[in-house]
């Protein structure tokens, strides 16, 4: 009997997963998802509590209690620290399928008929997967939060991605090997072990800091698949489907990121992009014009139509709440405010969104790319927070440039741009933008939080009347 | 040529114990149905919530829950349970923060004129 | 009521022949899956091609023809396998039929400029 | 070996065939789309071959031989045999899933262990649902062919819906009953038969020969399930994946339908809709103003927009060519021409792209319902081809109306209207159309080749000078 509760519990489970990702499709019906994603991770514990068999409850309590009791505080992380929380995560999802695939390993060890090829395949993979995801998205983590012992930069050295792969393929003859004698050749298992462990660091250690967003998102589907590879071992469904779902949306995540960077997977595991960055800032030459709040204070107010387009400078300086307050000030105004958003502004897919989300600004006021650049012309003002590559017209003309080709929000189409930003420096990509040399660009330098609070004040103090 | 030779070897397995190769086979269609759905579901998801999918997605990875469970709770040498019990404790932490914090940033989406939702 | 027994008979007879329960219980999941895609992939079917479409799905539910093969082919009594043939026959006159016309009507749909596909 | 074989090919095939079914999305890749539903049909048929046991080739080839003789001259039927043509197919795949059900049961009864209860259930499915698409199909083929012994208009008679209910029920009952005594209760399985092929006559008798398409899309899913059952029989996931494709896209189609026509599944099974038909035909008072092909022709050549509105009658008279005739001549004078499709024009889904398509028409030219009309007001002439229900303004405030809710091509909003058909008898609905009643609109009466072939006349007449 039982056994047919547990399948109708992970059928019912496996649904709801698929609900609960399909309604993301929409802000209205997307927290409806996150219920269905709890529904089912509750069906899928309960179910598996039904195993006959299981009799350890008090690990069992005590290990669910330790999770809350991380998960809970990991859950009020800053937004601007999400994308470190998201690759802890990573590391745990690795670890456990990991560890779930070793201890089925040597399980079998004693019944080695169970160990069929199909399924010792399974555990190696599983096994790789989990481990180098563990390893990989920790090193991903230090490098995002910037912990001091772990370069930023991309480090390199010869015959670095040759090594890597080599490490990779070793692992899995090691592995292809024990697919034919699981129990003879057993020994090669922690071997295994050590070289996923290896290479998820080596892996990341070339990757600017930068670059792992991207490498997040594909960490986050091997982890994806680390559980489907868990399924084929324990002839596990549901673990097929959920890491299923999990792998190809880590995989598209990527990917759009990739398309939006205008770069290849290999250029972002293996180019060790981002090195540049120094020697680029330090050449600096023509000056651009500036201009002082006050000034911009009296533009914005004369606009009729301004558009803004954040970037990872609004995301550091935390300053969302301001431009909350700006666009109050500007709507008060009866002029037209809306936020061009570039799909890879900021540091994760959609950074800028929920950022702005936080500061309560409804989101059709939030533009996507493609459907702000066409208004761009007949835009008075474009005002650019912290933001740098996105809005850099060498994307468009300059054959020679990194991100020659990614498709970019024309705030040099506007009849006037206002940029802030703390200095010269480039930003990500490493590389200057012309955009602030134009003519037409007015630089307010300084932290994007005060600046925006000068705006804010100048404006308040102009219209005492309201 | 480990393909191949992988394929030969499991029917012979497949008497000595419960799941036939017609069982294993079976979870290569999920797989493949599965991921078909991953790919049209994701790919459908509003950019705006590109953010949330992330933690989303990375809270249903911690299916591994399932398999840590089984390992934890069942009857082994303690270094296995031992195993089991830390696979489980970081799955339930992924579970965990992974839906709270999603929910956390979805709760901020307003529509136009509507209040913020607590 | 009928459901429940169903599934209380079923594991007691898993012993008796190759597919266990859990085989079929995978066949459930593989239909729900494909239901799934089914449902994402027609909805996005351009309304252009919908008589198409019903063609098509009209040769691609011919896939009976598996099972019209299996039981027409193997050595049955000579009723058995009639009525195998039978099936097989009309499987295939919908196998041939359904892409010919499904064919023939995207043919005629013309890119603007472009010329009639032949 | 062989079974990996088998089992490979398989998995393919179901790759290809939802392939086959995504690209249906776009008209670009729809051809692709056929192969790969062929390549996907061939590794089907091919894996399965590989079986071991399969001997009788001499039968198989006779019967495939048999189905190219009998399908390739199926494929050739003109464009409007299409519903029908569907729907003799449907009967085909029914009678093969019953078939292949009956066989299997028979089979077991030698062995039966193998007639697990699950098994058992599912021939059940699959041959009640077998056999009652075969004959409702043939009886709405017949229908839709208008054969003479099949009565058009719905038949009724008292307690009809509750009888084949119960009919049904009966049927499942005895099912039910064979699920715990496969063997001792075999006798029950004819009974079975019987009851199924009973009940898809009675099911069609009531429905009346315009709402076939429906029925035909919902039989269409029938099938599909049949397969779903049949590969739940045989541990077939080809069987199953296949089936579900094909039984949600008819599904959907025939929802697509019920919402066009704004009316239920239960509206569509049980209301004997189209009963009125002849009553609301006679009731006929009011006239209309008639206009010659003369003045229509000068009407179209002074317009600088033209809306065409084909209908069912342009499918009846076979008039795409004209039409397309027609839509050369006014081009050539500048003319912009566009076509409104209403998703139920016809007697299909997608009945006019068809027709359209096949008259050479660019299909950027046929534009849908919610995109046309927002242009209506700004047309100078809509040229209404046949068609009635769809563009039926009573459909918008008359509540009593029965396709009152029905969205409908705003003809009536055009600055004037030329309406085509060959009198004031009402459409499928049965209801009378104002639209022909207002003073904006002029009717040409006569069938739609003749009129347009007129039309096109006349304004060649005019413009000798091209
Ligand atoms: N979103 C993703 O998923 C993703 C993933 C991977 C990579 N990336 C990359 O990240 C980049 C994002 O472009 P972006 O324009 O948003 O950012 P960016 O190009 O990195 O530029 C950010 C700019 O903000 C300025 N800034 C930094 N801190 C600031 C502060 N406290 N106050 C004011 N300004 C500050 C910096 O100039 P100063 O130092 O002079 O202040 C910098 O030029 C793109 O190159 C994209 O390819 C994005
Ligand atoms: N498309 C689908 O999938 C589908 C499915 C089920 C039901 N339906 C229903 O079918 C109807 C389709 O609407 P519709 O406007 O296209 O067709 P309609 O409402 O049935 O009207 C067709 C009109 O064409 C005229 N006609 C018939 N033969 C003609 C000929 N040879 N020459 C000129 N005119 C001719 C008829 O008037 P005369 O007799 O005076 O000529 C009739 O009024 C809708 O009510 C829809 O709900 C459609």
């Amino acid at each position: 009997m039982s056994f047919w509760l547990i399948e109708a519990a992970y059928l019912v489970a496996s649904a709801l997963f698929i609900l609960s990702l399909h309604w993301m499709n929409d802000p209205k019906s997307a927290r409806r998802g996150v219920l269905a994603g709890v529904a089912a991770m509750t069906l899928a514990i309960l179910g598996t509590f039904l195993n006959p068999g299981i009799v350890n409850w008090g690990w069992i309590a005590g290990a669910v209690a330790l999770g809350f009791l991380i998960g809970v505080p990991l859950s009020w992380v800053p937004l601007t620290a999400v994308p470190q929380r998201t690759a802890v995560s990573h590391a745990f999802g690795g670890l456990a399928a990991g560890l779930v695939g070793t201890a089925k390993f040597y399980l079998w060890q004693d019944t080695p008929a169970e160990l069929t090829a199909f399924r010792t395949f399974a555990i190696v993979a599983e096994v790789i997967l989990g481990f180098l995801t563990f390893t990989g998205s920790l090193m991903a983590a230090g490098k995002l939060q910037e912990v001091k012992w772990i370069p930023q930069r991309p480090v390199t050295y010869p015959l670095q991605n040759v090594s890597n792969i080599g490490l990779l393929l070793l692992a899995f003859a090691c592995g292809i090997a024990l697919v034919f004698q699981p129990v003879s050749l057993a020994w090669l298992f922690p071997l295994i072990v050590a070289l996923a462990l290896a290479f998820g660091v080596l892996l990341i250690i070339p990757i600017g800091g930068a670059d792992m967003p991207t490498v997040i998102s594909l960490l986050n589907s091997y982890a994806g698949l680390a559980a489907v590879a868990m399924g084929f071992v324990l002839d596990n469904k549901l673990l097929v489907i959920a890491g299923a779902l999990d792998g190809s949306s880590g995989l598209i995540l990527s990917i759009i990121m990739c398309r939006a960077m205008n770069r290849s997977f290999t250029n972002v595991l293996f180019g060790a992009f981002g090195q540049v960055q120094q020697k680029a800032g330090a050449a600096e030459t023509r000056t651009a014009k500036r201009e002082t709040p006050e000034g911009a204070a009296q533009v914005l107010e004369m606009a009729s139509q301004v558009v803004i387009v954040p970037g990872y400078g609004m995301a550091v300086a935390q300053a969302q709440q301001r431009v909350r307050e700006l666009y109050d000030e500007l709507t008060k105004r009866r002029i037209e405010v809306k936020f061009a958003i570039h799909p890879v502004a900021g540091r994760m897919p959609g950074h800028m969104n929920v950022l702005l989300a936080e500061a309560d600004i409804p989101y059709d006021k939030l533009i996507e790319m493609d459907d702000i650049n066409p208004e761009m012309p007949q835009t008075d003002v474009v005002l650019v927070i912290g933001a740098n590559d996105v809005v850099n017209p060498a994307a468009r003309h300059d054959k020679a440039s990194p991100i020659y080709g990614m498709p970019i929000i024309e705030a040099d189409k506007a009849r006037l741009c206002l940029a802030i930003k703390r200095s010269m420096n480039p930003g990500f990509a490493g590389i200057e933008n012309e955009l602030y040399f134009s003519d037409r660009t007015y630089m307010l330098f300084g932290d994007a939080k005060a600046v925006v609070g000068d705006l804010v004040k100048q404006l308040q103090g102009g219209s005492g009347a309201h | 040529m480990s393909a191949a030779s992988l394929l030969a070897a499991a029917p012979a397995e497949a008497a000595a114990h419960g799941a036939g190769p017609a069982e294993s086979t079976s979870l290569l269609f999920v797989f493949l149905l599965a991921t078909f759905i991953g790919l049209g579901v994701v790919t459908r998801v509003s950019r705006l919530l590109h953010t949330p999918l992330m933690s989303l997605t990375n809270a249903i990875s911690a299916i591994a829950v399932v398999g840590s469970i089984v390992i934890a709770g069942q009857d082994h040498p303690p270094l296995i349970t031992f195993l089991g019990a830390v696979a489980l404790a970081a799955s339930m932490t992924n579970i965990v923060s992974g839906f709270l914090i999603t929910d956390r940033m979805l709760r901020m989406f307003r529509r136009p004129g509507e209040e913020k939702r607590r």
